[in-house]
């Protein structure tokens, strides 16, 4: 067996967050968002956190409660303003919280840098646009490249589908999403699921994210 | 401003400019079969109503799915199958899924064949504005527009070929701030479809709807 | 439909390979090897090939024996030197063949980058060896790396165990290999596989390479 | 050449050599429990015939396999389940498959706690030569041991402490090409257990087998 640990309580499985940390929250929209862990985050205290996350939160629930709490002093994140990110909206206007606007690709590409031990890589996207401003640009064979540096958390939130003993993970359709290239990116990663299953049943070639990199799992 | 270098000899004319149907329609004709694509948010996800099923196009959704389906029937609501609108999606035998930085990759190397996406402006350069007005108190938010914009063979551009106010959108340079350059290959407009002749740094437009050629030359200051 | 084409004839999928072309060639010894399209390839008369694979041919069969019919000027590989490698060891002792050795992690994170559309990343693989030498260094964050750039392949030979018509793939245990990085970094990727199975009867959450990869398959 | 940088003080010291069987006993006992880990081709293999299935330890097989098995009996033998050494392996329960690019991240991401290698030399910065002789009509051959020398939180080396003739493998710096720098936390040999304090560029005795640790001290000049 491999050393992750089970949990039913969320608060308990994020034993350890402190105040500063970087914490990479999984989800596109709604789909793998995991909400039990964001609720317990809040329920922590820890303060002064950078949320890397595609989105920046809705509506006054999840992130946006997160955000609402005075929390987070930074959000990292590929499309904060939505609908209904009224929060958001607010601190940023306000000046109370700092912004790194990053596209969605390079968002997803420097975590999975981070997760495989790449030191940087040359991005083709952004090139001559306001988010390259300031950094390296190179032109290697005849094509314009972005110097993007790696997103590492502290601590990565995950949703997926089910677990096994071994800490495995599978998940469902396009809750997939973010989930296992932030399992590889933070120092502990904690995931939420819906369903834990037994040694050997879980299709090995089906596998996406192995136990290697899930610290603690939150049960249903 | 330099004036917008545009080539309208061998430009075909139609009479009537065409409706948002008849434009999503217009794009989808030039999709080729068995093409994999990507449709934007908005009014590029319209397109799909359009591709002819026996056509083969495999439409490619950045969220992390290949072979996506039609938008889901409300007794068909899946929270965990979604489009990059987040609108409920189906899912079609023959899809697969994977997690963004594998989605990202295979839109960044180059193997979806045509990207359709909204815009602000597109310059004769094929340089692409559609991510941010450049208004100083707007709230930046890109999502995957900018990996989009580099990320297929072909980049395709829909949108109403004026603003409300009757200035061109498509221009010499951009005035708003780039989301990707040199990127736009064809633009699909209410009153004229253009390529963007990259060699030459020119708008050359193919077909104009509604209007003369020399018409749309003259709004286009070209 | 995707618009992956479905052959019994390895020969006629291999049609367009020209002299002097690049071809990836998957499988870690014997496992995932592409048996009937190496023979195959040796079948085009295609001369003059660079071969990018992680071993260089066993005895003189496969790899060796396209390498006994002086079809291959280079072999970027990260194990040429086997206990059978006797027909590579004496083309390279002859002076008759080229060998670029590259770390194997390296070797595959390069194909990744070809098929990711990264333009080239710093890796910290190799520092202060041989095989970094020429190369650019750079330290980040207090690490050493070596920037290396993507390898591209003109075709890309991949066995798999099955694909259904939209030219998904699966493949078997470890023979996955270097098949799934392989698929995407060439201009054409050709598969062979011992099975296909119906539309719908893959689990689209098990695909491991998607159709858009997959440029032809060869049928068992 | 400097004398080698070596501390002595504070070795336990043991009557007998370990033979091949103890060595590899005495690594799997730094193994900690439920860690992950690599065991390099030859040698380091062995380690896994001395690991306790109760310690939880979980095997990674750069040729893209966690939770690999023991070697398989004749009647198990599948040809697509190999390890780094092609060795065909058997799938216990909880295992799971990746990719070469998806393995070689998982390495170099850091994510194994230990990976277990066999030396020609390891010099006192924790240097590490195992992949070339250096002589001149040797056909480079690198396979992963450049990757697996930088891609564990701890690499451990296992070898015997002297070539057949005499000379010491712990040098005060590499005369072989090297496969990575610094790389090195412990050595493993017949002689002696030891740790590199990569503060101090210092070999650091913690046991003696089969020799007091000043007469290791002695034979390899420090």
């Amino acid at each position: 067996m491999g050393r992750t640990t089970f949990h039913t309580d969320p608060v308990e499985a994020l034993a350890g967050v402190a105040d500063g940390d970087t914490v990479l929250v999984g989800g596109f929209g709604m789909a793998g968002m995991p909400v039990r862990l964001v609720d317990a985050l809040i329920e922590t205290g820890a303060t002064d956190l950078t949320i890397v996350s595609n989105n920046a939160g809705n509506g006054e629930t999840g992130l946006a409660a997160l955000l609402k709490a005075r929390r987070v002093a930074k959000v990292i994140c590929s499309f904060p303003r939505q609908a209904d990110s009224y929060v958001f909206d607010g601190l940023y206007r306000a000046g109370e919280i700092e912004l790194e606007v990053v596209p969605q690709g390079n968002l997803a590409e420097r975590m999975r840098a981070a997760g495989a031990g790449i030191g940087a890589f040359y991005s083709p996207t952004g090139v001559g646009t306001l988010l390259a401003e300031g950094k390296e640009q190179r032109t290697i064979d005849g094509r314009d490249y972005v110097l993007e540096m790696p997103i590492r958390g502290d601590w990565a939130l995950v949703a997926a589908q089910a677990a096994d003993p071994m800490g495995n993970l599978v998940y469902r359709k396009t809750a997939r999403n973010f989930g296992p290239v932030m399992a590889t990116a933070a120092a502990t990663t904690v995931v939420e699921v819906r369903e834990t299953v037994e040694l050997g049943a879980m299709d090995p070639e089906a596998v996406v994210t192995p136990g290697i990199y899930v610290d603690r799992v939150v049960t249903a | 401003m330099s004036a917008l270098r545009l080539d309208v000899t061998g430009a075909v004319e139609h009479p009537e400019p065409l409706d948002r149907a008849a434009l999503a329609a217009r794009v989808a004709r030039d999709v080729p079969d068995h093409a994999y694509v990507n449709l934007g948010i908005g009014q590029p996800t319209t397109v799909a109503d359009h591709l002819d099923p026996r056509a083969g196009v495999v439409l490619h959704t950045e969220n992390g799915m290949l072979g996506m389906g039609r938008a889901a029937r409300e007794d068909e609501v899946d929270p965990d199958l979604i489009n990059a609108g987040k609108v409920p999606v189906v899912e079609p035998p023959g899809a697969s899924y994977f997690h963004h930085a594998d989605s990202f990759a295979m839109m960044r190397g180059g193997h979806l064949d045509v990207c359709v996406l909204g815009a602000f402006q597109v310059s004769a350069a094929g340089d692409l504005a559609n991510w941010h007005t450049g208004a100083p108190d707007a709230i930046p938010a890109v999502g995957g527009a900018m990996d989009l914009a580099i990320g297929a063979k072909q980049v395709f551009v829909m949108m109403s070929l004026l603003t409300k106010d009757g200035t061109p959108k498509i221009v010499p340079s951009l005035t708003y701030p780039a989301t990707g350059l040199g990127c736009v290959d064809r633009v699909f407009t209410d009153l004229g479809v253009f390529a963007i002749d990259h060699e030459r740094q020119t708008v050359v437009l193919l077909e104009a709807y509604g209007a003369s050629a020399a018409d749309l030359a003259e709004r286009l200051g070209g």
